[in-house]
Formats: structure tokens, C-alpha cells, sequence
């Protein structure tokens, strides 16, 4: 029997700071933050490296777009920060629950890149394997694949695994009440999640203001009585910091976080998006100015860490990653019709079946 | 053998698969102490524990999604909507990632899950606790969807939708709940997506499913007493459809009428009429006709009666499938006037097999 | 052209107090509360009579419900303070959304209490007329009529109205999707929307600490960068003074706010209910001795402002009213099987007039 | 006259409705700078305010319930679902409220709010932008769900829509909004509840609606080369149905077919088979069939070709018509065996017109 009209008060997580935590300013310098510890040097170079590659996937798949070999493309470019050093936080056992536009998170989390495109080639809906990379499939309803991170982790838990998972999601998903739902039953159920807002200023064409009137986006852990955390999306170091110190509490049993993370769209939308209609050249080039890549740079070969042959072995990987890619991607498809009976049912019904031999007697007549 | 209301009979399933299968997982709202609104889950929690069966935030959007994420690591999620109403904010949930998860990832992710929805009036409920939206869910491809008619059905296709590889929406109906039959002990029936003839009968099919199946059984027995000899079918699988048995049942009788309480206009009855129709032409002495609820909101509990097919309404329809005589074939119309603007003008008749 | 990405942080509002603002005890003491003002005299007699008054009512329709004149009442008994205070901070002009266990609201905005009646009489859905009254109709499905208060009170401001809403909803509610979008919507529109959340501890058998861990529900308004109240449900003029503030701001341009109030479902959810299967009766005793009516008898004794007649003619009032609702539901209803028909689209569509004819023939026959 | 495309059509709409009724309100997401994703409120915001075109935030249950208030309250929302599988967040809202509200309230508070919902597929877009949702919506009894297929009517339909004191979900079909078509400025074509006969034939009606009335039509230039006259109905509304137009065709031909994108299965095609056979039973030469989507989600982009219904399928469809002989009344099946547990065991057979 359950008694609780006299709920005892907990003690409520403090406010997220209005100023972003910020651990290297936009010029490469060290920034004191006491309370965040800086990743160390190797981890530094890894997530340069992770971006680095990330970036050169990401204008390889603008081209490829260009080219009419992608259906369509939403570009990373300006939020490697959060997605590399999001995705670089991860433990091996972790699960990783990306959005449409973070191909460059799951390249860094390891998964085949032409399988990452395989969705924006008009291939098939998803071209990995969601159990062997520990990473959901590219969700494309905003925010609704919250609420499978806390289940799958609810599950692991049950299973005696500690799987924590990372949910990435947009400023614009964080209105939709899926995001509520899924940041709630986190809450209630104490499940290792952390949910990333990458908030990159815009939802196509709707800036966050838009959206949101709260001081932060991560203010919103207030209300489902968890821990909020504000950071420097352009800061590689704090991104990877913030969501690493997460992801412990999460796993360590102290509850699900929601990050925001400040940054940037660089790129339209997608392809077809044409953002002269709602915003201005200036706002993009003044992140330009805030560009992650440089940062980091800039603070590893200040701090003697990277010197231009590493960083040509990076931009070397990258190319040689952006070649594959492309060669792999150079042919057509071949894909089959009959896969489009095979997988609708663990084995497909008579009925199934009966529409598979039409379309085979078709597609043999024509 | 035990006698079993229907509620009862699944909660013995719900039971049984608990105890058997560590990976079952009952939740949703009020499904912990109380046993649910109509007690389906009663007893559960305190037999396994609240790690097995709780109450969840009250979120069914939350609840189907979280449910998403158990089966996606291999639990076997059985969710409930309170009522069918309360089921449409998990409709997205539902339609885009239940029903398409195993598709999306070519089988990677498959979804164990079931969904239970009570479903249907006739309780006398107020707005929101009487809709029938089996036609959302039988529309959309990748759901299975079965709803029994008997409690030792309700035993068995439950266990074999917790079983299954795929997201199984049960519809239960709702004012059945409290309807009494045999229950062997863990016995299965037939398997849940085969539809089974209740009636043998000669001179119609009555095709019903869930609540209307008792409705077409009394409604058959109505008709006996005037002569006809009336075959029901339970089709308990609307998704997939179980062609062969309902095939064979009008081809054998050649007169059909689909019953049930969703509204008729673009209700699942349609469906049936299209396929049985396709697949019965010529066999047919009458068009096979629907019985269903009007299309209007669902109404209040003091005029429910009017809305929900009944014994007479039944018969009635079934009078209307033309036994007396052969059909003569009548003289085509006259081609209709073509207008100066290119459009046809039509005759605008209305009538009913006018 | 927008620019949005120097978000100027507003100071956001202050966090909800975890202790209730109570400006009577249970003792019917004032407490000194600095930041609120107590209801004048007038109010405060005004408060004690709609409780009576609804408190009569509400028994009433229990005793109906057990002779099975109504088909279903889920009680206001215990949740008076803040029905009645709720519906007593609006403005004629104002308008009031309604869920199903607000009828005490509804009786006390003035609606025939008949009419309140009517759904749940299962007659016909919604009794009253909305427009006259300027009452939504109680709403079933949870959460969902929030967002049509903001655009209710979005449309009035176009016409140049300063129409201000009050919603009420329950504590399970809030865990809804619909209640976030609601509340965010309110936000960004600066609708003046007041939600004012009726934490009865209860959400049919669901206790509130599985529906939320933040500190107070309250506290979820800092997500959305609007104000939070925390109140103490049963006292009628703490909640009489903060819904009233807090519709004066919405009024006055400073938007919408959301309102804990501390209550408790003295009933069972509804007539349908087993509440013993759920909860200790204890409990319930302990909110008993927190009775809103007594709470505020005592003050108003206490101060002189009340007497044993006064009272009585209360009482009396309750009486006559519960009387004239007993007779008029006396006689059986006479409800048309034609008006099936006839209001689901402005004019009735031909498929519909057929299936009157039709049910119109059925009838005729038997 | 102008030529514009569809996607103009609906602009030039909703410019005319906003400068003509103060009530009009156009949002959602993106509808405002950017035109929508569509370019179908393009300068709706410059020349109206941000008063009257806007951005909301990003979710579609609080666009629908915020609409449902407005237009409680006098105004007549207009707003956008971006693509069909992002209306299903508001499913609630639509079914719950949006269909029932002026049902509810006795006629009190009727909703004139328009759902403007851009569906289907055809244009190579990835997974959840090609859904076609219509089935849910039109047996959702109180909404009137239409759509148009040509420029004209796109623009005439739609100002009747806004015009309507009823909510109408207004379905537009995505993959012809680049298709171009004579506009009259201001002009309406036939009532929005009424179909239309696109072309005028004598030996069989293919009922179409939104993006397959042109495929429709192209089917049946591809038929009169094979010697066919095929007769085109565009149905344009589909909840209400208007049987007087659709029933006059059948007749006069005595066979017909039913197109549409959406999976077959419990599709809106079922609904017309079935209203349109019980109406013309006797007059028909061959089952009313469908042509529709397969059972499977929507597919990729580089599968969509095999999925959606195009001319072949249709031809092929039309073949089935059984043209060539009069069907010769079968023997009637030798009654089933009645299986020792008194079930009958079926047939089993499948053969579609076996
Ligand atoms: C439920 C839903 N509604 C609408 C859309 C259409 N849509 C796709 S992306 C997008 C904007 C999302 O913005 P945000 O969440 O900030 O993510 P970003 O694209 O900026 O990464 C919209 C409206 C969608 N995918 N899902
Ligand atoms: C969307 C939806 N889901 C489920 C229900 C069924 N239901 C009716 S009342 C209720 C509990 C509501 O609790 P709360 O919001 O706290 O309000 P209270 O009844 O305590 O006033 C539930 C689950 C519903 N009405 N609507
Ligand atoms: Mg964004
Ligand atoms: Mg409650």
C-alpha cells in the first residue's frame, strides 16, 4: 500500500547556468570552469580527429547530394561538436539514439558510413545494424524516438546490463510532446538517458525563439525534477566533458539529464532548403567565426599537442574515408522487390505473399 | 475445465505468460493495485511483483514508445489503453515506429509487443469510452490486430500475441468482459490469425468479429425460428485476414452481411465486402451487405441502442438479401447527357439497389 | 528577418516556493504571507457559500449516481477550495475549461446545475451552452483542452477582447504530451492562459509520485519561461488570491502561469471505483481533518464575519439547490433518436438523413 | 484564365481567403518566412502580418487544439500538418475534438477549421513524407475530408473549405503540386462535396481521387488505344460520398475500378467497393476491384515505383473485368465437412476468382 500525500520534498536539482559552460574559448584558450573537468589530451585529439573526419563525410555527402546520388542531405556542418564529442562519451554497451541529421555522431560511433547513407540514398530505411552498432535507427518523427531510449534502457536494467543511452534531438523537436513524455518517464523511472539538445538556433526556417521561452532548454529538467546542463556546442571539450559526467551520473543510478547544447546550423536544412527566405548571411557567417574544428585546433597546437603533420594524417583519414564513400557509392543500388514483402511481418502472411508473386508477374511481363 | 468471464480468462493469460516468460512485462495506467479499470490485470502486481506489472505516467504516447525501446531489447511488452479513445496520442507511435520498426531495420529490430485496447460500447459509457478504431489499426500495415469473441479464445490468442514475433494490437471487447465460458486450463484454440466458423448454417454468412459475434450467433438463432439457416463466422484476425475460411463460408451460402459497431462508412466491414465480393463474385445471389454503427460520433449512453446493431437491425439486413427471387437483368440506362461544359451530368438516384 | 541567436536571456522567474502559499491554516488561522493578499470580507463569504453550496450539490449527485439516475460522477468532494476559488478569480468575460470532475466549478460559475449534469446523466454529451456561460465542455480526454484555451484566448485578443482563460486540470494530466505543448504554447503566444492543476494526489489509482519527480508540479513552468505557483489546495482564499493574481498578470500582458494546488480526492475516482484496493483509508482521514469548508467557517467565525444564521442560509441554499436538481431529474429524460443526426455537421450530410430515415423506419416497426 | 500550378492554386486560395475574412488564420511550421516546405504560403506573412500567416512551435497536437480554440471562438484557422505522417501527433485531437466538437456541444460550438494535409508519395522522399493517411480520416464520422486534383479545383476547394462551418481535413495531394493547370481567378468549379466525371466512357468507370485522377486519365488514353472506353471519376470529396455520381457511372458501364496510393488493405478503395456494389449490384459485370498500394509501409524511394499503382497495374486491373465471356453460374461447392469439434473445416482456397 502506497502512502504519498506527504510527499517528502526533494531536494531540487539546482538551476543550468544561463552562460553556457564553456571549457575553450573561440579562440583555443583554456577557460577556468571549476566545476568541469577538461577531457585529457587523448581524448582532446580524439574528438579533433572525430570532427575532422566528421566534417569531411559531411561535404562528401553534400557532394554526393549535389550529384543527385543522395535523395536528400541534412548537413552536420557546425555541430560536430555535439555530435562527435556526444558520441565519443558513449561506453561500448551504450546506446546511441540519433536523428536524421547526426550521420556525423554515427560515424564517429564507429558504423559503416555508406551504411549511414543508406536511408538519404533513397535505399532502404535503415542501412545498419542497430544491434551490432548499439545505435537506434535514424529517427525522423521529431522526438519520438525519446521514449524508446528510456525503454530500452528499463530493459537493460531488467537484463542486469547498466546501458545508458544518449538521445540526440533539436531545439525544434524539444517542443513536441513526445519529448515531454519521454523526459518524463526518464524522470519517474530514474533510467540512465541523456537527452542532447543540439540546439543549432533553428528548426528549418523557426528559430528557437520561437519555440521556446525559457531561459535555457535546459531549464526544462527543473519541472521533471532532474539534473539540466547548459553547454558550448562549439566547445568539443565541454560537449564531451558535460555528456561524459551524464552519462556516469546516469549509469552510477543518479537519473536521466537533458543537455542543451548551444550551436549552429552552418548549412540549409537539407539540400532543399532555402534559408535567404528567413535568415541572414551574417548570422551564418558569425558562427563561421565559432567554428569547433578551429577551436580545438588552435588550443592543441597552443598547448603543443598537434602539429600540422597530425593534423594532415586527420585531414589524410578524412579524405581517405570521403574516397571510400564515394567509390562505394559510385554504382547504382541494386535493390530487390521482393524485400519489400520479406520484412513487414517476421514472415510475411499469404496475403503478402500474393501480392510478392503480382508484382513478380509484372514486373516479368514488363 | 473452469468457467471464466472473459476478463478473467485473460487475466489468467497475462498470468501464465508472466510466470513463464521472465521477458513479459505488464504496464500502463492503473494496471498495478487496482487490476485496471476492468480488472484485467488484477492480482498481478502482488503475484510478480512491480517490477513485472505497474502503473506508468498516465502518457500513452510514453507508454507505447517506452514499450517500443523494451522490445527493441528483447522484452515483451504487454501495454494498456484504458479505453480505445485514449489510445489516439500513441497513434504516431503506433503507426511509425510500432507497426514499421522490423520493416525499417529488414528485421533487425523486430517488436514483440502487444497493445491492449478495450474496445466497443454498449456499457453505457460516457463520450471517449465507446469507440470502436479497429479500422485505424487494420489499415495499417505491419500491426497485427485480433480481437477474440470467447473467453477461452481471449486465453489463447492472448498468450499467442505475447508470443509473437510481431506488435499485436488486441482489441478486447469491452462489454464481453463480464460474459461467461469454458476455459481449459493453458489450452490453445485455433491459431489467433485463422477465423473459425461458430455456426454451420446453409443460407447466409454472418461475418462479425469481437462484441458482434455473440450478436450474430443470437441473431442466427432469431433467424432459425423463421427458417433460414444462417452460417457465423468469427473472423477474430481483421489484420491479416483470413481469406480461405470466409471465402469457403460464402461461396457455400452466397449471401453475406459483415456486422459490427465501428461506423459503417469506411469501417472495417468495407474491406471485408471488397475482398469477399472480389474473391466471391460469382457465387454471390446479392451484394454482401454491412451492418455497423451509424456515422456519427459515438453517442450518448441513453441513445446507444439506436447506434449499435442489434438482433432486428441484423435480421433486417439479412431481408434485404434478395431471397425471393432470381435477379432479372434490367435494361441499361441511357447513356447519360453529356453537358456543354464536358462534365457528365449524372442521374443522381439514390436509391438503394434501386 | 530574424536574427535569434544573441537570445537576450531573460531573468527568469523565480522558482516555485516548496512550501504551499497558504494564507489561512487549518485552524482557520491567517498566516502572514507577504507576497499575497487575502481576499476582502465580501470574497472570503462569497468562497465559504460556493463551497457549501457545492459541497451540497456534490452529495447530491453521489446519491443520484448510487440510484442510477446518473450514469457516472467522479467527486469534487475535498477539491472544493479550489474549484470554487478557481472559478470565482474570473472575470465574467473570462473563460473556464473544464475537466469531468469539475462540475463544483461549473455550479459555481453560475451553469444549470442540471445542465452540468447532463453528460453524466449520459444524456446527451455537453448540457450546457458553452458560449453563454462561457464554460468549454468538461473534457474527457486528458490535458487536451488546454490548447484550446490558448487558442480561444488567442482569437479574442484579435478581436480587440481581454479575454483571459482558466483551465483545470488534474495531476496525472500533467504527464500528458498535450499538457507540454499547452503550456509552451501559452508561452510563446504569451497567451493569458492560467493552468491551475488540481494535485489531488490521485490519478484513479495512480499515486502523484509516480507521475513526477519534480519538486513541485509547479516547478515545471520554468521550462517554459512562464510563472509557477504553489498553493495549498484546501484553503479557498490562498487559492482565491494566487489564481486571481495570476489571471490579472495573463490579462495584463505578462502571460500565462501554471498553479500547483495541494488537494485531495476525499471520494473514490469515481462511483466506479475501488479505492481500497489502492489506498489506506488513513489517509484519506488526514485530509479530512484538512477540510476546506471547515478551514474557512472557522476564519470567518473567528473574525465575526460569520454566525449560525448565516451559515444556515447557506445551508439552506445548498438545500434548495440540491432539491431542485432532485425534482427536475426525477421524471425519466426524452432524448430524440433524430438528433443523432442532426449535429454532426452544421447541415446533415444525404448519407446521414438516410440513416435517419433508416432508424426512423427501424423504429416505426418495432 | 492563368496557368499555375497546383501549389499556386492553393497560395492564390489563401491569399483571397485572407484578404477577404479578417477570420482567416494561416500557421504551423514553417508557413510563414519560408513559404512552407511546399512553397504553399509563399508571401502569405509580407503581405497578411505575422498576425495572420505564422510559425508556431513544432507540434502538431498543440497546432490542431489551438485551432480548435480559435475557432471556437470565431476565427477560421487554417493550418498545416507538413507532411501526412506528422499529422498523426494530432490524431487525438482531430478525432477527439476536431470531429466531435459541434456534436458535443448540440451544434454550440461548431469548429470552420481546415487540416491542410500534403499526402502521398511519388516524390522520392524518405521514409514517413509519402504516407497516405485519407482511410483514418475519412471513417473519422464528423470531418469532411477532400481533396483536389487539379489546380482549379485545388483553388476552389480549398476557399470553400475555409468557407465551410464544418472542419474539413483537406488533403493535397503533394506529387502534383508542380502540375500546371488553368485557374480562373476566383472562380469555383463544381460544389467540394460533389465528384465530377473527368472523361466520359461507356465500358467501365475507374474511380480515382487526388494524385491518381491523372494517372486515372492517362490509364485511359493508354485503353482507348486498345479499343476501351474507359469512364474517369474524380471523387474529390471523400467523406461525404457522393453516390449520385459515382452509382450513375457504374450503372451506366456495369464495371468499374477503384485507384488510390494508400495500402489496400482497409484503404478508402474498400468503402467505394462496397457502397458502389451494393448500389449497383445488378448491374455489374465483373467485381468492383481496387488498385492500390501494397500491404507493406511505404517504401524507400527507389522501391516507391513498384508500390504505386501507374498505368500497367491499372490496365492490367481493367483486364480483369472479364470482358470476353458472360459468366456461367458454377456448381455450387459440395458443403464443408464439419470437423469432430464442430468447427467447419474450410476449403482453404485462395484463388482470387478461382
Ligand atoms: C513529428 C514531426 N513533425 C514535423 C516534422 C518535419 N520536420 C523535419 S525536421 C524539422 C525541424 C526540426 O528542427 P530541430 O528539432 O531543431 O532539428 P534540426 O533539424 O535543427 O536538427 C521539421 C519540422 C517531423 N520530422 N516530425
Ligand atoms: C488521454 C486519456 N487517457 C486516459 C484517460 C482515462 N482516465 C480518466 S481520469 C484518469 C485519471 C486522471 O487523473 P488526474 O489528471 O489526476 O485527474 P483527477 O481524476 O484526479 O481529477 C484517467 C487515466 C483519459 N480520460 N484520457
Ligand atoms: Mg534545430
Ligand atoms: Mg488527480
Amino acid at each position: 500500500m502506497k502512502r504519498i500525500d506527504e510527499r517528502p520534498a526533494p531536494a531540487p536539482p539546482g538551476l543550468p547556468s544561463l552562460e553556457p559552460v564553456r571549457l575553450v574559448d573561440r579562440h583555443g584558450r583554456r577557460v577556468d570552469t571549476p566545476l568541469y573537468q577538461s577531457p585529457g589530451n587523448a581524448v582532446l585529439l580524439e574528438l579533433l580527429r572525430g570532427m575532422v573526419v566528421g566534417r569531411r563525410f559531411d561535404q562528401q555527402a553534400g557532394a554526393l547530394t549535389r550529384q543527385g546520388r543522395l535523395a536528400v542531405y541534412p548537413s552536420s556542418h557546425g555541430q560536430e561538436a555535439c555530435q562527435v564529442g556526444g558520441a565519443l562519451a558513449l561506453d561500448e554497451g551504450d546506446w546511441l539514439f540519433p536523428t536524421y541529421r547526426d550521420s556525423v555522431a554515427l560515424v564517429t560511433r564507429g558504423v559503416d558510413p555508406v551504411e549511414v547513407l543508406t536511408l538519404l540514398r533513397g535505399n532502404w530505411h535503415s542501412g545498419y545494424d542497430s544491434n551490432r552498432y548499439r545505435c537506434a535507427p535514424q529517427c525522423t518523427p521529431l522526438a519520438t524516438n525519446a521514449s524508446h531510449a528510456v525503454g530500452l534502457t528499463y530493459a537493460a536494467r531488467r537484463k542486469g546490463e547498466n546501458v545508458a543511452a544518449l538521445v540526440l534531438m533539436g531545439d525544434g523537436a524539444t517542443s513536441e510532446g513526445d519529448a515531454h513524455e519521454a523526459y518524463n518517464f526518464a524522470a519517474v523511472w530514474n533510467a540512465p538517458v541523456v537527452f542532447l539538445i543540439q540546439n543549432n538556433q533553428w528548426a528549418i526556417s523557426v528559430p528557437v525563439h520561437k519555440q521556446s521561452k525559457a531561459p535555457t532548454l535546459a531549464h526544462k529538467a527543473i519541472g521533471y525534477g532532474i539534473r539540466g546542463h547548459h553547454v558550448d556546442g562549439n566547445d568539443a571539450a565541454a560537449v564531451h566533458s558535460v555528456v561524459s559526467g551524464a552519462l556516469a551520473d546516469a549509469r552510477a543510478g543518479k537519473g536521466p539529464a537533458i543537455i542543451e547544447a548551444q550551436t549552429y546550423r552552418i548549412d540549409p536544412h537539407t539540400n532543399a532548403d532555402a534559408p535567404q527566405r528567413y535568415r541572414d548571411a551574417t548570422e551564418v557567417d558569425r558562427w563561421r567565426g565559432r567554428d569547433p574544428l578551429n577551436r580545438l585546433e588552435a588550443l592543441l597546437r597552443a598547448e603543443g599537442l598537434l602539429d600540422d603533420d597530425a593534423l594532415a594524417a586527420m585531414a589524410a583519414e578524412g579524405e581517405a574515408l570521403a574516397t571510400r564513400v564515394r567509390e562505394r557509392m559510385a554504382g547504382e543500388d541494386t535493390l530487390d522487390p521482393d524485400e519489400l514483402f520479406a520484412h513487414v511481418f517476421a514472415s510475411p502472411t499469404a496475403q503478402l505473399l500474393e501480392q510478392r508473386q503480382a508484382l513478380r508477374d509484372e514486373l516479368r511481363e514488363a | 475445465m473452469t468457467e471464466l468471464t472473459m476478463a478473467q480468462a485473460l487475466n489468467l493469460a497475462l498470468r501464465d505468460a508472466l510466470a513463464e516468460d521472465e521477458r513479459v512485462l505488464v504496464y500502463g495506467e492503473d494496471v498495478g493495485p487496482l487490476g485496471g479499470v476492468f480488472r484485467v490485470t488484477d492480482g498481478l502486481t502482488e503475484a510478480f511483483g512491480e517490477d513485472r506489472c505497474f502503473d506508468s505516467p498516465l502518457a500513452e504516447s510514453g507508454i507505447v514508445g517506452t514499450a517500443v525501446g523494451m522490445a527493441m531489447y528483447g522484452q515483451r511488452p504487454v501495454v494498456e489503453m484504458q479505453f480505445d479513445a485514449f489510445g489516439y496520442p500513441a497513434f504516431e507511435q503506433v503507426v511509425s515506429h510500432v507497426a514499421k520498426m522490423g520493416n525499417r531495420t529488414r528485421g533487425g529490430l523486430r517488436l514483440p509487443l502487444v497493445i491492449r485496447i478495450p474496445y466497443g460500447g454498449g456499457i453505457g459509457g460516457v463520450e471517449h469510452h465507446s469507440d470502436s478504431s479497429e479500422a485505424y489499426y487494420a489499415h495499417t500495415p505491419g500491426l497485427r490486430v485480433v480481437t477474440p469473441a470467447t473467453p477461452a479464445d481471449a486465453y489463447s490468442m492472448l498468450r499467442e500475441a505475447i508470443e509473437s514475433p510481431d506488435p499485436v494490437v488486441f482489441l478486447e471487447p469491452k462489454r464481453r468482459y463480464w460474459s461467461k465460458g469454458e476455459v481449459e486450463p493453458g489450452a490453445r484454440t485455433e491459431p489467433m490469425d485463422r477465423a473459425v466458423v461458430r455456426r454451420v448454417g446453409t443460407d447466409a454468412t454472418l461475418i462479425a468479429y469481437g462484441p458482434m459475434v455473440t450478436t450474430a450467433l443470437d441473431t442466427a438463432a432469431a433467424a432459425s425460428a423463421e427458417g433460414l439457416d444462417i452460417e457465423v463466422v468469427d473472423l477474430r484476425s481483421l489484420a491479416p485476414f483470413d481469406d480461405a475460411t470466409v471465402t469457403a463460408s460464402v461461396r457455400k451460402t452466397g449471401r453475406a452481411v459483415v456486422v459490427h459497431e465501428a461506423s459503417t462508412f469506411g469501417g472495417y466491414g468495407a474491406e471485408v465486402v471488397a475482398r469477399v465480393t472480389e474473391r466471391c463474385f460469382h457465387y454471390l445471389d446479392a451484394p454482401v451487405l454491412r451492418v455497423g454503427g451509424f456515422d456519427i460520433p459515438y453517442p450518448p449512453p441513453k441513445l446507444e441502442e439506436h447506434h449499435l446493431p442489434g438482433v432486428d437491425r441484423i435480421l433486417d439486413t439479412l431481408a434485404r438479401l434478395q431471397w425471393e427471387s432470381r435477379w432479372v437483368e434490367p435494361e441499361r440506362s441511357a447513356p447519360s447527357a453529356v453537358a456543354p461544359n464536358g462534365l457528365v451530368l449524372p442521374a443522381h438516384d439514390t436509391r438503394v439497389n434501386a
